[in-house]
């Protein structure tokens, strides 16, 4: 008799029930939860806006305020943690965070702003300063002249250079 | 054999796993027959929008031919500037809902289907916009359009229940039309597609290539780490990207731990659906342990995210592996225990036994997979037959049983539960070390390729079309329960109706609940009940509608 | 009133069925919701929340709306997964309307019926516990944790920003020049 | 024979009747190693729903619809008249078994016939279904009924409990916990009300109050079937026939909510032959009781 010996397995195990709500529970070290952007260390270079497949992070510009906004929305998020995988500073990075529920729409957002550097030829607001700064330190010195040049004028530059095949 | 079959036509590429043919249209219906009597049978059909690149449009049809351990791929090429193709239907009873797909999806005209029906797009979409052809825009959204007239008259002596597609038990909106006779059911019609969200044009459009593994992996919440594999393999398989050992032991493992929760989640739903809660109960809580493994190793209980294209996200280092172990063996355990008592149940014996019959030769010829197919007696698995990540070292039996009833499909995933939990162990046991992934390859571009992984449910096929510039041209999933749902029908033919729920569940189709059924007199054509299966099984077995 | 007894709708609306297990996970021995008094109801009129899964496809729109306007107001609506949160990975394709948002919208601006209390319950799915913290919270059990982050870059890091840039690009004032390598970097 | 008595029993009922589902549900919780709800657990449902607004279906017929929950519990608290309870006092008059059926038997006709107006095709294939079940069991109670007035020789409640030992009353008595089991539309036999299959099927356009009401109803059905169990072995005087009836009644849940839970359920048709094989055990007691054993 299969259930005799069912009721009996169930005596024996007794209840397996979480106290949840009212008791905290662990999850595993690698748990994929909340993703988290740190704004000190975020550079605003859009590489994670790049990979994330459900376009949960964008990055745009706000060429009015001169800022550029990396806009996170949890709501849309899969938890996927493609952009912890591709953020070249680690700024972004997954929590071990479950407990996202909240009544507010608007409590599912995270922005962070970074301010633009103009172009020194046309003015326009083009990169964040941190970007910028990365980018510098990772590339040899005489390749951080065009640094500050928006990439419009970037590539007027090095077409003239091609051109006359120097410099100046 | 199949090299015989396709003599005389085009051969695009031909290697030990993949052959692809081009067919001229007059001699499809031929080179098909011709490859289903050479023992090969339908998987599944891509329609394209080549124009781009040649201004045609093309389908393509994949066969599975278990004997040469390969898959043979017909492609044929519209005219240019014409939209018609033969329809191989006619031969090939398998091929029905692909060439419908292609008529819905790109308005490809198929000469000679014998159902030229709407099959996926919402009943308000408007007539001749097809969202996969390369000129619609992914997210354009059109308002809606009047139902085409004649598909469903209100008469004054039809039942019309206006309740949604909705059911207490797990649900997904579908809906089935029987047709019956006094109480035995003489023929079944499905209407599905409720939760079409246009995953394939989205990931021609907005995605990149490595976007897509996750949007496969979404296509099912229960079985989506195969997708995403599949996906990832055919990928692959266009670039010929070299896959690190440990990386394809490491896709084994989360295959397997997929198939574990899939079968003990289908154990205790078909118990709910015989009505027996505590078996639902028990089933879930050894489950919950298989949902602690993917959580410790993957980060999450479901949708595991662990494939990409070259390898794997995740390792699992000595600690989680021993973890695992640890864990595995406890669900053993405790499935086995439960399982062994629930098959002892007379009464729910009793419902499965001689229940929903797919005779072995009908269901050749649909082609259907997985248990459905071994519970048949078809031998076939693509883990041994295609061995893909590392079943090729590994060391398992496939269940057959020739019951052909659902008793037998409860005994295949049964079975093919346990082989499961020694794979695993086995897998990590042999695990090598090594690199989780290759990241040095080169993307080609317009280049097909194939990706073919042994689902739950059966197999998966994934077809891909490579574009340059790190993009899909063309990516066509198609999962296992699109094959199995045809044979549906067949299974319920001359059936009791009251024992419809548990053979439309006995393929665990990915709706798993059974409910919403119109049941039509096939007589009068007179739709007798619209609404849940099971009242409209009282109602007109009790001779009251 | 829903304080101790909550009795729930489940409405897919075209969900990968991912969310759905783990809704149905809740009422498995492991998280029993029972002991909270919550209860899976099959119909809407004996609910008083409903548990909304998956993206308002465009067949399932209207059978959303009927199933969402038969629950008996005041209703709570627990939108469960990134999909029912904000459309998920598919919110813009040609078939699929959104969220709950969109479905909002269409409910004011065509029915104009007032949108029920909501609570948004992220994760892609979201762990049977995460859905039972969102329900603690509907009922007032819990405070919320999440509330949203505005990063601003401040003014006095801009300063030392700016001066660093400055340095760098000083640096290579004077230094050796080629023409730049023209090299493929995959990001 | 006091009024007062039979009211603190019809109010004893109300009270109970809850706290015993809510220990059935915490048993049944406990065979499948979950932790279950709190015993109170039902009330609280009860007073939730009391305290939700009633919609009416706009295809129902109105006052049918909205008499059927009422009525239903009307009749099944009226029964606890003529019933003992926890007092062992009761209205008793010639025949009261007899007012007794048709109680039970108005309460099942509310509820399906509230079903039928609701215009819900749910609702009317469940009503159907409790019709049909309803119909079998009642064929098999008649003779069990007409066996234990036979063996006790009186259509009065009162004269029948307790029950004299006699081989076919006792038999009888056997069969009735059956009977009790099967009415109490427990699982095996609760095709009416199958949560998964028709929504709880007569009760699926009900909201609020009424729905409280029948869900009322459903559990004082339960505890009435108990009580006239109960009421065939308890003896002795007033506290001690009290505490046995109280343990009688926790003993009989704890092991029917067991059983249920270690069942599937089964088809109407299965149900229907169940019981109509059951019927002819029905005919067999009474023989017995006629013959005089």
């Amino acid at each position: 008799m299969g259930r005799l010996k069912l009721i009996s397995k169930a005596l024996s195990i007794g209840k397996v029930t979480e106290k949840y709500p009212f008791a905290p529970i662990e999850v595993p070290e690698d748990y994929r939860g909340k993703p988290v952007i740190d704004g000190e260390k975020c550079i605003g270079c859009g590489a994670c806006a790049n990979a994330c497949p459900p376009q949960a992070i964008q990055v745009y510009d706000d060429v009015e305020r001169g800022v550029r906004v990396v806009h996170l929305f949890l709501g849309r998020c899969i938890f996927c943690a493609r952009c912890q995988d591709v953020c070249p500073v680690g700024a972004i990075k997954l929590t071990k965070e479950f407990e996202l529920a909240t009544p507010d729409h608007d409590d599912l957002h995270q922005v962070v702003e970074l301010k633009l550097v103009r172009c020194s030829k046309c003015g326009k607001p083009f990169d964040t300063y941190r970007h910028l700064i990365q980018v510098a330190e990772n590339v040899p010195p005489w390749e951080r002249e065009l640094l500050l040049l928006c990439p419009e004028c970037r590539m007027e530059k090095t077409s003239e250079w091609r051109l006359w095949g120097c410099r100046k | 054999m199949v090299v015989e079959v396709l003599k005389g036509c085009k051969i695009l590429r031909h290697d030990d796993r993949v052959t692809v043919a081009e067919v001229s249209p007059e001699r499809a219906r031929e080179i098909a027959k011709g490859l289903f009597n050479a023992g090969c049978y339908y998987s599944c059909g891509m329609g394209v929008d080549e124009r781009p690149v040649n201004m045609r449009f093309a389908m393509y049809h994949v066969f599975n031919c278990e004997a040469e351990r390969r898959h043979v791929i017909l492609k044929l090429t519209t005219p240019t500037n014409e939209l018609t193709l033969p329809s191989i239907t006619p031969v090939i009873e398998g091929a029905s809902w692909s060439e419908r797909e292609a008529m819905d999806m790109l308005g490809i005209i198929f000469d000679g289907h014998p159902e030229p029906e709407r099959l996926i797009l919402p009943e308000d979409w408007p007539e001749g916009v097809y969202p996969l052809r390369k000129d619609f825009p992914y997210n354009k959204k059109l308002p809606p359009a009047k139902p085409k007239e004649g598909r469903k008259k209100p008469r004054p002596d039809i039942i019309e229940v206006p309740l949604g597609p909705y059911h207490p038990t797990l649900h997904e909106p579908e809906y089935f039309e029987l047709y019956v006779k006094g109480d035995k059911i003489v023929d079944a019609k499905y209407r599905g597609f409720h939760i079409h969200r246009g995953m394939e044009k989205l990931a021609e459009s907005r995605m990149t290539l490595n976007q897509v593994p996750f949007l496969a992996e979404r296509i099912c919440g229960i079985c989506g780490c195969t997708h995403s594999t599949a996906y990832c393999q055919a990928v692959e398989d266009a670039a010929g990207i070299y896959v690190p050992e440990r990386a394809r032991y490491i896709r084994t493992i989360m295959l397997e731990i997929e198939r574990l929760h899939s079968h003990l989640l289908w154990f205790g739903v078909a118990c709910h659906l015989l009505g027996f809660d505590s078996g639902f109960m028990h089933l879930w809580r050894a489950r919950e342990y298989i949902m602690d493994i993917a959580e410790l190793i993957t980060g999450n209980r479901k949708t595991y995210g662990i494939n990409i294209i070259g390898g794997v996200r995740r390792d699992i280092p000595e600690k989680k592996k021993r973890k695992v172990l640890e864990l595995l063996d406890l669900a053993e355990k405790d499935s086995r225990e439960i399982l062994d008592n629930v098959v002892k149940m007379g009464e729910l014996k009793e419902r499965m036994e001689n229940v929903g019959v797919l005779p072995k030769k009908k269901g050749r010829e649909i082609g259907v997979v997985g248990p459905v197919a071994r519970a048949s007696g078809i031998d076939t698995d693509v883990r041994r037959d295609h061995p893909y990540a590392a079943y090729g070292d590994l060391d398992f039996e496939v269940p057959v049983y020739k019951g052909e009833d659902v008793l037998s499909r409860f005994l295949v995933r049964y079975d093919e539960t346990f082989q499961s939990f020694s794979m695993i162990k086995q897998a990590l046991d042999n695990m090598p070390e090594g690199e989780l992934i290759n990241e040095d390859y080169e993307i080609p571009s317009f280049k097909l390729g194939l990706g073919v992984t042994e689902a739950p449910r059966g197999e998966d096929v994934h077809l891909v079309i490579t574009w340059g510039e790190n993009k899909v041209y063309r990516w066509h999933p198609r999962a296992s329960t699109y094959n199995n749902l045809p044979a549906i029908p067949i299974m319920l033919r001359g059936n009791d109706i009251a024992d419809a729920p548990i053979i439309i569940a006995s393929i665990d189709p990915c709706f798993s609940c059974t409910d919403h059924v119109s049941i039509i007199d096939s007589e009068n054509g007179r739709v007798l009940w619209r609404g849940s299966l099971e009242e409209g099984i009282r109602r007109v077995g009790n001779g009251k509608a | 009133m829903i304080k101790r007894s909550l009795w729930v709708f489940h409405l897919n609306s075209g969900s990968c069925n991912g969310c759905d297990i783990e809704v149905l996970n809740m009422f498995a021995p492991r998280n029993d919701v029972e002991r909270l008094g919550i209860k899976l109801v099959g119909s809407p009129r004996h609910a008083d929340a409903i548990a909304f899964t998956g993206p308002i496809t465009r067949e399932c729109l209207p059978k959303v709306i009927d199933a969402l306007t038969a629950v008996p107001d005041p209703k709570v609506v627990l939108a469960i997964g990134a999909c029912a949160c904000g459309g998920g990975i598919w919110y813009d394709t040609y078939s699929v309307i959104g969220g709950i948002k969109e479905l909002y919208k269409i409910l004011k601006e065509e029915y104009n019926i007032e949108p029920p209390a909501t609570v948004f319950i992220p994760g892609c799915p979201p762990k049977p516990e995460a859905i039972i913290y969102g329900v603690a919270l509907a009922r007032g059990m819990l405070q919320k944790k999440q509330f949203a982050q505005v990063y601003v870059e401040p003014e006095e890091s801009l300063e030392a920003e700016k001066s660093r840039l400055e340095a760098l690009v000083r640096e290579a004032k004077g230094t050796r020049h080629f023409l730049p390598k023209i090299a493929v970097r995959r990001v | 024979m006091s009024l007062a008595g039979c009211i603190v029993n019809v109010i004893f009922a109300v009270i109970f009747a809850p706290l015993l589902d809510g220990l059935e549900r915490k048993i049944k919780a406990k065979l499948q190693t979950r932790q279950g709800p709190p015993l109170v657990q039902t009330w609280l449902d009860l007073i939730k729903l009391f305290r939700r607004p009633s919609t009416t279906p706009s295809e129902s017929v109105g006052w049918l619809f909205r008499l059927g929950p009422p009525i239903a519990l009307a009749s099944i608290l009226t029964a606890f008249f003529f019933v003992p309870a926890i007092l062992p006092d009761s209205m008793r008059f010639w025949g009261d078994i007899i007012a007794f059926l048709y109680l039970m038997t108005l309460g099942t006709v509310a509820v399906t016939l509230g079903g039928f107006s609701s215009g819900n095709p749910y609702a009317q294939i469940g009503s159907h279904r409790e019709i049909s079940l309803f119909m079998a069991e009642e064929f098999s109670l008649a003779f069990i009924i007409a066996a234990l007035a036979v063996s006790a020789k009186s259509f009065t409640l009162s004269n029948l409990f307790p029950l004299p030992f006699k081989a076919s009353s006792l038999i009888g008595a056997l069969l009735f916990v059956v009977l009790v089991y099967v009415a109490g539309a427990r699982v095996p036999f609760d095709v009416a009300e199958a949560e998964p299959e028709i929504v709880e099927g007569p009760l699926i356009e009900y909201s609020g109050r009424q729905l409280a009401l029948l869900k009322l109803s459903i559990y004082t059905k339960r505890l009435l079937l108990f009580t006239v169990f109960l009421n065939f072995f308890l003896r002795g005087t007033s506290a001690i026939r009290a505490t046995y009836y109280v343990i009688g009644l926790i003993v009989l849940s704890v092991i029917y909510s067991t059983i249920e839970a270690s069942c599937g359920r089964f088809r109407t048709k299965d149900a229907v032959r169940f019981l109509k094989r059951f019927s002819i055990l029905g005919a067999l007691c009474w023989l017995l009781a006629v013959m005089g054993w």
